[in-house]
């Protein structure tokens, strides 16, 4: 086994770049206190609610603030709210907003943005807000500076609901009355950041300049940032390592070359960053089809994938195999209540012939097609490639389909697919990130992100619902472990690993990731090392 | 048939083709399973029906075909290209704001290939059947044979990796924000390497038509009675061989333009230059219809443009030629 | 005899390894007389050509002077330095080759072309050598030069164009002309022009000139004394009445008897009650030009009658351009004609369809001009000769004994059959071509130039073959040549045609004793050694 | 046919082509019993450099056997590159011919349309043909099929008119001959060295063509082909050299096989030579 360590080790040494004569010119003084980001490709506008992509977090993460913020514990703390109080029932929270923040164009920060943001925009154009806010049942603006929210019922995962990208708060002077999806300021966003909106260059850079009426003293500690389109993944590594480019996060970066990243000694990097997030990567089966509707094959299809080479092998060791909807480092999970499937082909073998379906011609079992994720050959394409192979070893035949954004989005919605792969984040709690796939509720035909495997057990539905209303977290916990229960043993879905993205940056900054939402936060502290 | 009315009659053949052009790709587009709207909703994250409605109505993909085809005709007549869906603009503004990047990297490998080629031709014609001019067969044919992405690659390997000479990516350097001079020096190091991989393909061909031209042109009559008059073997190769052998290159070149335009696609992807090769690629993998339709028109034009300017070089170098006959 | 200004002595070149022969030229000697013109002649293949380049130094690539000597003024020409030979080339030794089209680069001016030589040999300003290239193209009888001068190669008639080869040549006043064959290509008239003003040149320059020919008539008219070649060797040499009176060695006296001496002695045939085949008023335009440059149409053919009777062989005699082979062309509707009538065995078949058309056409039948082109290179002799009968679906054994027959008849063996068209020479070539007409028992037998391209022994054969082939199978036989002699010793009856339209027709007889139109004389008399041949 | 032979072999570069490429079919047809594995079976970590324990040329991205992976992928290239030069040969030799023999209108028309196919950049088509047909083995071909049958046509059509006016096809003529004979049994045959010369090319750069839309992601995903292995390894190329290079230098070396035999052939079959 060690020869295959030191080789992957020697690999990422031998490539390091030696430092190249050609990056020596892209070090002047006035850049030096220029944050350097990249972005994959260009974002369709910057409308942070309508449009929730990691790249539009890591960009409006610095224009557009929400009003709480958590901590490494998931503990909701202050932000745009000075403080907050929920009544002991649950039914009531009150927010008492800073009166000292003002909007990027000048315009005074209070209880009309908040309650337009909540009670309006949010609901209407970010699907996690709608099933959040869905509780609500009145907002009242008790005075310019305190917000009064009325519950239809408890709902304990409310103020996690007003964190970060969940549910940015939006100036209701620039927005109200207008159409969300056409309205100018789409394209020149105003917040209450510490980064305001200056340029956008298309196809080429967007800039971000210091806020400098930002409410948080001594922050930003950068003039600003630019965000330039970097579209190849080796050309985001040779920017990295150049020193070109300060920031690169996730998909940035193909794994393959993540350990060399790692070895180099001017890049910092952080698997933490998007704890927050906590993405899980998945495979949906669309349930309304034979076999996928038999729990049997489902397990089969867990138990024929070595999930553990996945993630060590063909992933170089970034993330952690997912035994639950929910992911292990939340405080939901509940490693006692799931049914693990380890690889056990000879299992899976069996498990199918129980079905039926013994092998045919060639020893195949069952044919059906997976649906990838247009990556351009990263590891998606990989992970797929590497499945379909491990399916065939237990006679099962995979038609690998490739397709771009606009047909994946497209076929997904609509349900036109056997198997496809996708990638889900929780956002901290179940209520905000999980149950949406699992509801019976959520199923609706030509909206991705939905339960689009056509799921639906009554008994998961009802768990959901007491589990979003129960005021004590010990009820909600035990909900949520039946939950886990249930559904792992139903193999609702194909869990496949817990994503550990990795986020890189130079070590000439310090204070770059500040909690578990990361960029989403904002760079407003970031400062010289 | 003087000059200007066969420059008029080409340039009416230049705006037929170009209709050909905008009808086959009208047409081709249309091949495709699921509209436009689809695809716009999915890249606004979710796709409804009512928004997409609203999408039909707003881009009229509702009208009959016929009618939309007209109405892009009319609009092309006018240099309106439409809207780009994905950058949200028009689409002939994203194609002219990269068209140079292209025509620069393009004319920089033609001059390389032209260059490289006729000298290494010359080279291998004066002594035919030597060693010089076998090395140089199996060289051309060797560039000839080698997938252009991956000598990309390779020299991406070499020269930026392991020797860290040249940059391998991007125009100019990223962020760098250089002006006048200083920017021209650093796009033309960044065009070393793209410029030099898109030419040894082209360069190839050259070397070996050059070099077949001018071993045939040796053994015309008229290189006896230039060596029968007595004059210098210099003159004979300059005057009499080489313009007499320099003919078929031009042709040549004409018919390289549009292979040209292919081989961009992929050396500019390789090396991420922002040209309309990987415009191209990325109105292909985006499904971006009308940006896609737009750079083939133009495309087309420059093409039958280069060619027009090649005939009439042509014209020019071979007075044999009458334009038109 | 006065002592000569180039003496070869025991010349012998090279040819590369796998050539038909090690010796192109075999221990040749020589003296190139001062102020006279001396003609070698010689079929292809003599050695002729490459002795002339070995003089200029030109042989081409491969082909190397293995030993001998060339002596002018004292020094061997063969062990000069390239250097020094090329300060001579062009000014003490110049050279005019056959084919003037491609003899001149084509995308350089005339008058670059002139003064580059002058200017090589003397440092002169271009103004004044373009004068001296004008002084000399009015010399050679050419006129309008100033524009001459600035024209492009392309943009001159053959004619034209050897008198640019011819002034250039002279540009220096060399003291030795080499000409390769310099009227081969071109027509009859203008060949005789060309000569005349060799002829003139050189008394008038006192130079001395190396004329190479394969035409003994040409020999008659232009040499002094002669030397004939053959496979690499001279045969005979000396001056040429001498030669001509008397030739001693057994292939000349056989060189001189196949010249057609343009004596006719062919009674004309009695002619048909109704004649086999009837052309009326026959015209053929071919348009050119595209869409852009408006349509231009020549007529190639313009109102054109002919008669022909069976047993009988009628010559069209013109030069090229004149539309003969177009008139032929017609008449086997290979092309279609746009007005007139052919009348054949009673019936039109000028515009008759396809399908009515095919039993007719298998009985005119064609044998063409060049024989490299004639035969398909891919297919066996025996193949070619029997394809008539297949497509006319007669029985295969049948169809093979007959081509035996037929082959034997046109003088082939038999055996030969399974062979490919490359393994035979120019003059068994068209004998296959002949009898692959044949093999349909034709009653018109139309002769498309078929001796041109042969050497002019072999050219006697086929012409003695077709004539006996005529008579045994009673064939009505359409003869068309460029060459009057040619035609005197084959045709009955002769017709003159010139840019498409008839000039003169009638028995050979008259035609070449008193010819009515000026255009007729003109060509009789540009008959190269008319008048000392007919003597001998 | 003993003289073509002479000739072919006479030039050592033809041997070459010859050999190298007889080999590279060898193999591909061989690849089955030649390895116990497939391609895509997973072997050992991903990376590993060439010469590691049973790995001869390394593993790729995913832990495969290089090695394995190229022997099948020669067989993707080939049969792209030979199926698809076959269509264009068909549909072109059937154009060219028609339009070249008979002329008229069909041959301005056939001359228009090889002449748009001149005008437009031919990859970007083929880029939206293939993307469009959802990228499939039979899209690649059918794409570069109908992309590069022009090229085919004006061959064929520039051989048929020079060979109509040669005087042997006007005395199949006289001699009673149908076109269909005619064109048959004396125009082809004598049509067919320079088509055999241009295909020999063709089925180069189709292959070459393949792998470049592999490369961009636009060829079937569920084959290794040369051009995905590359395209696979854009990053890890920074890490693992070998995952480029040795597919790259596999698809030259059969390119360049490729060319040799069609220089070979255009010498042997060159009647200039042959008289």
């Amino acid at each position: 086994m060690d020869w295959d360590r030191r080789a992957m080790l020697g690999a990422a040494a031998a490539g390091v770049l030696a430092h190249p004569a050609w990056a020596q010119r892209s070090g002047t003084t006035a850049r030096q206190r220029t944050i350097n980001a990249m972005m994959t490709d260009e974002p369709a506008h910057l409308n942070y609610p309508l449009f929730n992509t990691r790249i539009m977090q890591e960009i409006c993460g610095n224009i557009n603030e929400s009003l709480l913020q958590v901590d490494w514990q998931f503990k909701p703390q202050p932000n745009l709210a000075r403080d907050f109080e929920m009544s002991p029932d649950g039914m009531r929270y009150t927010f008492h907003l800073r009166p000292d923040v003002t909007w990027h164009d000048g315009m005074p920060f209070t209880a009309r943005d908040v309650a337009f943001s909540c009670g309006v925009m949010l609901p209407q154009l970010n699907p996690r807000s709608r099933g959040a806010f869905s509780h609500i049942r009145e907002i009242k603006a008790v005075d310019r500076y305190t917000v009064r929210f009325e519950m239809k019922e408890p709902f304990n995962a409310f103020l996690l609901s007003l964190v970060a990208s969940s549910a940015p708060m939006m100036p209701a002077h620039i927005y109200e009355g207008t159409d969300f999806r056409t309205n100018p300021y789409n394209f020149k966003p105003v917040g209450t950041g510490p980064f305001k909106f200056n340029r956008w260059a298309r196809g080429q850079f967007i800039h971000l300049t210091r806020n400098a009426r930002y409410w948080q003293p001594g922050r930003p500690g950068m003039d600003g940032i630019y965000y330039r389109v970097c579209p190849t993944p080796e050309q985001r590594l040779v920017a990295m390592e150049s020193g070109a480019v300060d920031l690169a996060m996730a998909d940035d970066i193909d794994t393959v070359v993540n350990l060399r990243m790692v070895a180099n000694p001017s890049i910092v990097a952080r698997a933490d960053a998007f704890n927050g997030t906590g993405e899980i990567s998945v495979m949906e089966m669309n349930q309304r089809r034979w076999p996928f509707n038999d729990r049997r094959f489902r397990a089969a299809f867990m138990h024929a994938i070595d999930r553990e080479f996945l993630v060590k092998a063909i992933n170089f060791g970034l993330g952690k195999v997912a035994h639950s909807p929910i992911p292990s480092d939340l405080p939901y999970y509940d490693d006692k209540a799931v049914t693990k499937y380890h690889h056990d082909p000879a299992r899976a073998r069996a498990l199918l012939d129980e079905m039926g379906l013994k092998p045919g011609k060639g020893g195949v079992r069952h044919r059906f097609s997976i649906m990838m994720i247009p990556d351009g050959g990263g590891t998606w394409t990989r992970g797929v490639h590497y499945i379909k192979q491990a399916l065939s070893e237990v006679g099962l035949e995979v038609k690998l389909e490739s397709t771009d954004w606009p047909t994946f989005s497209r076929r997904s919605g609509n349900w036109e697919f056997d198997v496809d792969c996708n990638s889900y984040g929780q956002y901290g709690d179940p209520a905000i990130g999980t149950s949406r796939f699992f509801l019976t509720s959520n199923i609706r035909k030509g909206v991705p992100q939905t339960n689009l495997q056509g799921y639906s057990n009554p008994e998961v539905d009802a768990l959901f619902a007491k589990a979003a209303v129960a005021v004590e977290p010990a009820e909600a916990q035990r909900h949520y472990s039946r939950l886990q229960q249930v559904l792992t043993h139903d193999v609702a879905m194909v869990w496949l690993y817990e994503r550990k993205p990795m986020f890189f940056y130079n070590k000439r900054l310090k204070n770059v990731i500040m909690g578990p939402n990361g960029p989403a936060d904002g760079f407003g502290a970031v400062t010289l090392a | 048939m003087n000059r200007l009315s066969y420059i008029g009659a080409r340039l009416v053949k230049t705006v037929l083709i170009t209709v050909a052009v905008v009808l086959l790709s009208f047409f081709l587009i249309r091949l495709a399973p699921g509209d436009t709207a689809t695809v716009m909703a999915g890249q606004a994250g979710f796709a409804d029906e009512a928004f997409m409605k609203s999408l039909r109505a707003e881009y009229g993909l509702d009208q009959p075909v016929p009618v939309q085809l007209w109405k892009y005709l009319t609009a092309v007549a006018q240099g309106d290209l439409g809207m780009s869906f994905v950058r949200r603009q028009p689409v002939l503004d994203v194609i002219l704001e990269r068209l140079p990047n292209t025509m620069l990297l393009n004319a920089f490998a033609l001059l390389v290939a032209i260059g490289g080629g006729v000298l290494f031709g010359m080279f291998a014609a004066r002594r035919p059947g030597s060693a010089g001019d076998a090395s140089v067969t199996v060289l051309s044919m060797l560039f000839y044979a080698v997938p252009q992405f991956w000598l990309g690659m390779m020299a991406m390997l070499v020269f930026s990796v392991w020797l860290g000479w040249l940059p391998p990516f991007g125009i100019e350097t990223m962020g760098a924000d250089y002006t006048g001079l200083a920017r021209i020096a650093d796009i033309a190091v960044h065009m070393i390497l793209p410029g030099v991989t898109l030419a040894l393909y082209f360069m190839a061909s050259y070397a070996r038509l050059t070099r077949t031209a001018m071993i045939e042109v040796a053994d015309q009559d008229f290189v006896k009675t230039a060596r029968a008059k007595g004059i210098s073997e210099g003159q004979v190769a300059h005057r009499h061989i080489l313009r007499n052998a320099l003919i078929p290159l031009v042709t040549f070149a004409g018919l390289q333009a549009a292979i040209l335009v292919g081989g961009s696609v992929l050396v500019e992807n390789v090396f991420s230059w922002p040209g309309v090769g990987t415009l191209a690629y990325e109105a292909v993998t985006t499904r971006d219809n009308p940006l896609l339709l737009g750079i083939f028109i133009v495309t087309a034009v420059l093409v039958s443009l280069f060619n027009l300017a090649t005939d009439i070089a042509y014209s020019i170098a071979d007075p044999r030629v009458e334009l038109g006959r | 005899m006065a002592e000569a200004l180039i003496s070869i002595r025991d010349l012998t070149v090279a040819l590369p390894p796998g050539a038909d022969r090690a010796h192109a030229v075999d221990g040749v000697s020589l003296d190139i007389p001062r102020n006279e013109i001396l003609c070698i002649v010689g079929e292809s293949g003599s050695g002729k050509s490459l002795t002339a380049h070995a003089v200029m130094g030109l042989l081409p690539r491969g082909v190397t002077a293995s030993g001998g000597q060339i002596l002018f003024g004292g020094a061997d020409l063969l062990r000069q330095r390239p250097e020094a030979m090329r300060k001579l080339r062009g000014r003490d030794i110049a050279m005019i080759f056959q084919d003037p089209m491609a003899a001149l680069n084509p995308v350089v001016n005339i008058g670059q072309q002139i003064t580059e030589q002058i200017r090589a040999h003397r440092g002169i300003g271009e103004k004044e050598a373009l004068q001296q290239a004008a002084g000399l193209l009015a010399e050679m009888g050419l006129k309008d030069t100033k524009s001459l001068l600035k024209s492009f190669p392309h943009q001159l008639s053959g004619g034209q164009r050897q008198r640019v080869m011819i002034a250039m040549a002279l540009s220096l006043s060399p003291k030795l002309l080499v000409a390769d064959e310099p009227t081969t290509a071109l027509d009859v008239t203008t060949q005789a022009q060309i000569l005349k003003l060799i002829k003139r040149i050189q008394s008038e320059r006192e130079m001395s000139v190396l004329f190479i020919t394969h035409d003994f008539g040409v020999v008659a008219d232009m040499a002094d004394r002669v030397a004939v070649m053959r496979q690499g060797r001279v045969v005979e040499s000396g001056t040429t009445t001498e030669v001509l009176s008397n030739p001693t060695h057994s292939y000349t006296r056989a060189l001189i008897a196949a010249v057609p001496t343009g004596e006719c002695d062919l009674p004309p045939p009695p002619p048909d009650a109704v004649p086999l085949m009837a052309v009326t008023r026959l015209s053929k335009r071919f348009r050119r030009g595209g869409f852009f440059s408006g349509a231009s149409a020549i007529a190639a053919v313009d109102n054109v009658s002919l008669t022909l009777s069976r047993g009988e062989t009628l010559g069209i005699v013109g030069e090229s351009g004149s539309g003969k082979s177009t008139l032929a062309r017609c008449v086997i509707r290979l092309l279609d004609p746009d007005e007139g009538e052919i009348l054949f065995d009673g019936a039109d078949i000028a515009r008759m369809g396809a399908r009515g058309l095919r039993p007719l056409r298998r009985r005119i039948q064609m044998v063409f001009q060049d024989p490299f082109s004639s035969l398909n290179p891919r297919e066996t002799v025996g193949d070619i000769i029997i394809a008539g009968p297949r497509a006319y679906g007669e029985d295969m054994r049948e169809a093979s004994r007959r081509a035996a027959d037929i082959m034997r008849l046109v003088g082939l063996n038999p055996e030969t059959m399974k062979r490919f068209p490359h393994e035979f020479s120019g003059g068994q070539r068209q004998r296959i071509g002949l009898a692959r007409a044949l093999m349909l028992k034709p009653d018109v037998l139309i002769a498309d130039e078929p001796v041109s391209a042969l050497d002019v022994t072999v050219q006697a054969q086929v012409l003695k073959l077709l004539d006996d082939v005529r008579q045994q199978m009673n064939l009505a036989m359409l003869f068309i040549t460029h060459d009057m002699r040619v035609a005197a010793q084959v045709c009955h009856r002769v017709m003159v045609m010139r840019h498409g339209q008839v000039v003169e027709s009638g028995p050979t007889r008259e035609i070449f004793a008193a010819p009515s139109s000026d255009y007729t004389r003109a060509l009789l008399a540009a008959i190269p050694g008319r008048g000392l041949l007919a003597a001998v | 046919m003993r003289d073509f032979l002479r000739v072919f072999f006479s030039r050592p570069i033809s041997l070459i082509g010859l050999v190298i490429f007889a080999a590279i079919v060898v193999i591909a047809l061989l690849a089955p019993f030649l390895f116990v594995r497939g391609p895509f079976t997973i072997v050992g970590m991903p990376l590993l450099p060439p010469g590691a324990p049973g790995l001869l040329a390394g593993s790729d991205v995913l832990g495969r056997d290089m090695v394995v992976g190229l022997a099948y992928g020669a067989r993707i290239s080939l049969l792209v590159g030979i199926t698809s030069t076959l269509c264009a040969l068909g549909i072109g030799m059937l154009l060219g011919a028609v339009a070249g023999y008979y002329g008229g209108w069909l041959d301005d028309l056939l001359m228009r349309v090889t002449e748009f196919f001149q005008i437009i950049p031919s990859f970007v088509l083929l880029m939206v043909l293939v993307a469009f047909l959802q990228p499939s083995l039979s899209s690649t071909v059918i794409g570069i099929a109908l992309v590069t049958w022009p090229q085919v046509a004006r061959v064929v059509r520039g051989e048929f008119l020079s060979l109509r006016s040669r005087e042997f096809v006007q005395a199949a003529r006289t001699l009673g001959m149908g076109d269909a004979r005619i064109i048959v049994t004396q125009i082809l045959p004598n049509a067919l060295p320079p088509i055999i010369v241009v295909s020999s090319m063709m089925v180069g750069s189709a292959i070459l063509t393949e792998s470049a839309l592999s490369f961009l992601g636009l060829g079937d995903p569920n084959l290794l082909s040369w051009g995905s292995m590359i395209g696979g390894s854009r990053s890890a190329m920074w890490v693992a050299w070998w995952t480029t290079v040795l597919p790259g230098v596999a698809i030259m070396l059969t390119v360049l096989a490729l060319n040799f035999i069609g220089d070979g052939l255009n010498d042997a079959l060159n009647p200039r030579r042959r008289r």
